[in-house]
């Protein structure tokens, strides 16, 4: 089983992401330049997070027409997993692969703290080794993770599953007080209708060690790794 | 000829626009009390190449739609003109 | 070609008669005007230390670890690790435009050290405004942090920690110092050099504009005043392509084909270009028309004093040329050859055809030094006579706690600190806001502690001492978490080096950092000098910027600064001395300005600093951070109120000294650091005090709902914590 | 009366313009090779109280110099109609 990071020039959490599935969970674990369209057998994608061109423009605009993408995509409809973390799910949505979009935060300012997150599906392969209602400490840092997504467009997000994380208190309160960023419906991560893209603000890769505060990232990589291999073990797509 | 296509992007309404809200309050802190309302968007300047004036509008509003501006939240409005 | 008189143009951009005449007898003719422009900058006050030069020598540098000093960035070696690190200023580049200002100071400090070879792995920022309440002061406290998160979040260098100062003196004259780490395999560094004769000059980055033209000359070397006309001067920062230029620089370093590298910081190309050729006993040939340039019709001197950003200049090895352009072009940037390596000795600059400049590259290097006369301020014996009699004790003590907490310069820092990513590489271990902050190097047991320390009202009255306290306490910081301190970098902001009274500040400050660096034992690496730091307000407070690199041992034995047990023992080290001169509570609660500043005492601050790492190498502390502005009082919020989680505490000052109350509580005293233990290690702690000679009280415990402050059986404060919180936590933020 | 601004700021010429060169690099990519420069801006639009049109103009000047724009490396212009 093999994870592949997608870099893109401006990518700046490429490196953590491949230290923390390399050095901390032993994962295989391949760098994937933005010009080439060779994924090179991997069986999770991960976009990661940074500045791709800078934002220059807008958040992902120009790394979604990146070679790579066109890979991605045919890689997203062959069944593989693709998860977006901050920049990444940023170029998600830019791509379409996932519906909705980011804006500033509502305070106007980058953030960089610890939030908490409650898993509100746990049958997707990023969440599978979570509970349901589970809570998460993991970071967020960004200056535009506020989720924007018509309300009717929403409510059938929610219905369906694919409202994956939300922004919480230490309890799991849902509530306006602990919504970093201006996001509708505290949403935190979502996922696409058939669970094989994800993307989230926050940073599981920033929480993978106890010296940094926290591993509850862990369980988002461990979660992916479990799923590959169930799969592998029923030999077919579940 | 050369053409240049004036390009605006604007968040579409009812998308909440902190940016236009931080403004809007420094104005009235600095007392322009009559601010109603204040919106903010991207300007581009694009000089292009083109055969006629139609040609480099169907290739700005193209660019508008594939890259300056995401249909989700955003719109957009262009004039083009004979650039020299 | 159009006449124009050299010497005249050399007056203009600022160099001084005896400087044109040096220029005539080392040319052996006139110059050209390229050659009075490179002069000009490379003679500026910014890039040739004119007058500061013949003080920084007597900073020590050496120290318990291996020291290098390169050309533009110094460190230590640590387990065959290079750590480098530098600071820089900013100031008037961002007191015109704050946020690019800054920006672009955090772009040409991470070049600084990318210079070097070593990746950049941190950032911390230095800052002092004028007050907040002030509009201009407020805006550019905005855009300053603004454009320092814009900028290093984008380049993926997380700025951890820093420090900001609100004061009038900083009105007119904002400082923004930043600093950048690095850490490189000892073997891998490289050098600002261009030897090798045929060997290619490579210039690699973002296309040269007109932007800066004179930034350094100009800008950063004279006073401030009114003049519209200097203004253009400032850039634009492009963070994007400085990320790319971190990652192919260091992909091309790894190739072992470049033979020197340089920043294009100020001074440009003109800079780069001679420095590198006098580091290598070289010549160096350049032919501008393979400059990549931004707009057309650009003249040499223009193309050889843009203080364009995100630029470097490399010595390749030569036939490898190609292989080191692949790697720029493949990130996106320009790469070019626009000269080679020559044995001239001279940096002989052509365009269009024609040599446009000469020169030979050491006497470029070698700018004139000035002693001017220096006179002690008058200001100082009538600012340094406080009588507490003259200060009336506050009937309410609360009050007056209240007011501290609410103080921007003491409240909580974090509406800064959260607008940067401390955490991308995933390295930061102790967050910024939770004491010293602690970076782990990724594959080793140890880690590297860092912070900036300097506070300016105290150099403002004593700046022989307020230097020596800045050091002192940034080595307490770092000894408090359990870090040996390192390393100084430094960055010396003043007035006109040409009033006696500023020149004579300048050089009390050195000679106070130098004195107390060299009884720590702590070399000074690097630093910069910033002068002409004035404005129709006057000249800012003399500000000698610390920043101090430590090494802590063992990452896993590393403590925060604040309280993370309910029921643990407060204890404080060091002597509550009759001190109130110069601390925040006079100025804020009195409104005087008055000193001396808090005496201090070299040797017992040494002894401290070690008693201190033995302790946390022992891991008798909980959580340990040093006294400093605001007083004991203040420190005690900051720890109860800094954590994940929110802590009462009830303290005892009865057996602090029979001092008066607003001296215990606001006094400002050096030497003191106050830490939380498990009960049980009580003993074992008073033990080892008493055998270091470190005194030592228990002042009460972590507990309950509210700060509670007594002496005796007098409640001095009783404060709920949640209010507390709230006054500490939204200071700055109400003003933002 | 209401009236609305409408404010473009600009990068004096000569001020390099990172965001300009990068979406006109991505242009290229998408193959509008016959893009030559991008500028980019920002665009506001103000929704304002006044008196009269000559008032309104005013007072959008005002704000463009003392907020919207930093002269040392901005300049803008703007147009004002009547709001309804
Ligand atoms: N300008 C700044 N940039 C980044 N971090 C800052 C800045 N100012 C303060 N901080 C952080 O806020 C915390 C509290 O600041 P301060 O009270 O000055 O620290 P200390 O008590 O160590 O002197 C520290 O972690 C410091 O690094
Ligand atoms: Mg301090």
């Amino acid at each position: 089983m093999r994870f592949g990071v997608v870099v893109f020039p401006g990518s700046n959490c490429d490196y953590d992401c491949f230290y923390a599935l390399r050095d901390v969970l032993g994962q295989d674990v391949v760098f994937l330049w933005h010009k080439n369209t060779d994924l090179q057998g991997c069986d999770c994608i991960i976009l990661p997070g940074g500045f791709s061109y800078g934002d220059y423009l807008r958040t992902g605009a120009i790394a979604r027409f990146s070679p790579i993408m066109e890979a991605v995509r045919d890689f997203v409809l062959q069944g593989g997993l693709v998860l977006g973390i901050c920049n990444g799910f940023q170029i998600l949505l830019e791509s379409g692969l996932l519906p909705g979009a980011l804006l500033p935060n509502r305070n106007g300012r980058f953030i960089c703290r610890y939030v908490y997150l409650r898993v509100e599906n746990a049958n997707t392969p990023f969440t599978c080794l979570c509970t349901p209602g589970e809570i998460l400490r993991i970071p967020i840092a960004h200056y535009q993770g506020n989720f924007f997504l018509p309300q009717d467009e929403l409510g059938i997000l929610t219905e369906r599953g694919q409202v994956v994380f939300r922004y919480c208190g230490p309890q799991g309160e849902v509530s306006e007080a602990y919504n970093p960023n201006g996001s509708v419906g505290n949403v935190a991560g979502i996922a696409s209708s058939d669970f094989r893209v994800m993307g989230m603000m926050p940073h599981p890769e920033r929480a993978c060690e106890e010296i940094l505060g926290s591993v509850d990232g862990r369980k988002i990589f461990l979660s992916i790794v479990a799923w590959l291999e169930e799969k592998r073990y029923a030999g077919c797509g579940s | 000829m050369k053409y240049c296509g004036k390009v605006v992007v604007t968040l579409k309404p009812g998308v909440f626009d902190p940016q236009g809200m931080t403004i809007k309050n420094a104005l009235h802190t600095l007392s322009y009390q009559e601010v109603e309302e204040v919106e903010t968007g991207k300007y581009f300047r694009i000089i292009l190449k083109a055969v006629t004036k139609e040609e480099a509008e169907r290739r700005v509003q193209e660019m508008c739609e594939r890259l300056l501006a995401n249909p989700v939240i955003e719109r957009y409005t262009f004039e083009v003109e004979e650039f020299r | 070609m159009q006449v124009v008189d050299p010497e005249r143009v050399a007056r203009e951009l600022g160099l001084r008669k005896g400087e044109y005449e040096r220029i005539l007898s080392v040319l052996g003719r006139a110059p050209t005007l390229t050659e009075v422009a490179m002069f000009s900058v490379e003679w500026s006050e910014h890039c040739g230390y004119l007058h500061s030069k013949q003080w920084l020598e007597f900073l020590p540098r050496e120290g318990r670890f291996e020291v290098l000093v390169g050309e533009d960035a110094g460190g230590i070696v640590y387990d065959g690790l290079a750590i480098v690190f530098k600071m820089e200023s900013h100031n008037h580049p961002s007191q015109i435009e704050p946020k690019q200002g800054a920006a672009t100071g955090i772009g040409g400090i991470i070049r600084d050290i990318l210079g070097s070879g070593a990746r950049p792995i941190a950032c911390l920022d230095s800052l002092h405004f004028g007050p907040l309440d002030d509009p201009r002061s407020c805006y550019v406290a905005k855009g300053v942090v603004e454009g320092i998160a814009w900028y290093g979040n984008c380049v993926g260098v997380p700025t951890v920690a820093g420090e900001v100062w609100f004061y009038p003196a900083f009105r007119g004259n904002c400082l923004v110092n930043v600093m950048c780490i690095g850490i490189a395999p000892r073997g891998r560094l490289a050098r600002a050099v261009a030897k090798g004769v045929g060997n290619a000059i490579m210039y690699v980055g973002n296309k040269t504009g007109r932007d800066g033209i004179g930034g350094c000359s100009i800008l950063a070397s004279q006073e401030f005043g009114e003049n519209e006309e200097k203004r253009p001067s400032v850039q634009i920062g492009d963070p994007f392509a400085e990320k790319c230029l971190i990652e192919a620089t260091l992909e091309a370093l790894a190739t072992g084909y470049i033979v020197g590298i340089k920043d294009m910081g100020a001074a440009g190309l003109t800079c780069s270009s001679s420095e590198m050729a006098a580091a290598g006993e070289s010549g160096i040939d350049i032919n501008l028309d393979h400059v990549p340039v931004r707009e057309e019709g650009m003249e040499a001197w223009e193309i050889m004093m843009s203080e364009s950003q995100e630029r470097m200049l490399l010595c390749v090895l030569k036939e490898h040329e190609e292989e080191v352009r692949n790697i720029f072009k493949k990130w996106g940037l320009e790469a070019e050859v626009i000269g080679r390596v020559t044995d001239t000795g001279r940096v002989t600059i052509r365009y269009r055809g024609e040599v446009v400049a000469d020169i030979p590259a050491k006497e470029l290097v070698r700018p004139p030094v000035y002693v001017p006369p220096r006179e002690r301020p008058t200001y100082l014996d009538r600012i340094n006579d406080l009588s507490l009699d003259n200060v009336p004790l506050p009937e309410d003590l609360e009050s007056a706690f209240r007011q501290l907490l609410s103080s921007p310069n003491l409240a909580s820092k974090r509406w800064i600190f959260e607008q940067y990513d401390h955490m991308v590489q995933t390295n930061t271990v102790i967050l910024p806001g939770k004491g010293t902050v602690v970076l782990r190097v990724k594959g080793k047991h140890w880690g590297i502690a860092v912070t900036t320390d300097c506070n300016p009202f105290y150099c403002f009255l004593d700046p022989y001492r307020g230097a020596q306290i800045a050091v002192a306490e940034a080595a307490r910081n770092l000894a408090s978490c359990g870090a040996q301190p390192a390393g100084v970098t430094d960055c010396l902001n003043f007035g006109n080096p040409e009033k006696p009274d500023r020149y004579w500040q300048f050089t009390e400050a050195v000679l106070g950092l130098s004195d107390a660096c060299r009884f720590f034992g702590i070399p000074v690496v690097s630093g910069n000098v910033s002068f002409y730091n004035e404005s129709p307000f006057g000249a800012v407070y003399p500000t000698p910027t610390i920043g101090m690199v430590g090494i802590v041992e063992e990452i896993d034995k590393v403590v925060g600064g604040h309280f993370v047990k309910e029921g643990s023992i407060i204890v404080l080290f060091g002597e509550t001395k009759e001190e109130i001169g110069g601390s925040e509570y006079l100025r804020v609660v009195h409104g005087i300005e008055a000193g001396p500043p808090p005496s201090l005492d070299l040797s017992f601050e040494k002894r401290l600093q070690e008693f201190l790492i033995s302790c946390v190498r022992d891991r008798l502390f909980l959580s340990a951070c040093d006294v400093s502005e605001g007083g004991i009082a203040i420190t005690l919020a900051e720890a109860a109120l800094s954590g994940d989680k929110i802590f009462g505490v009830d303290v005892d000052f009865a057996s602090c000294g029979d001092l008066r109350e607003d001296v215990l509580l606001f006094g400002e005293s050096c030497g003191r650091v106050l830490v939380s233990l498990e009960e049980e290690k009580l003993q074992v702690l008073m033990d080892r005090a008493k055998h270091w000679g470190i005194p030592c009280v228990v002042l009460g415990k972590v507990q309950g709902e509210h700060i509670v402050l007594r002496k005796g059986k007098k409640t001095l404060v009783r404060l709920p914590v949640s209010q507390a919180f709230e006054i500490w936590e939204g200071a700055i933020a109400r003003y933002v």
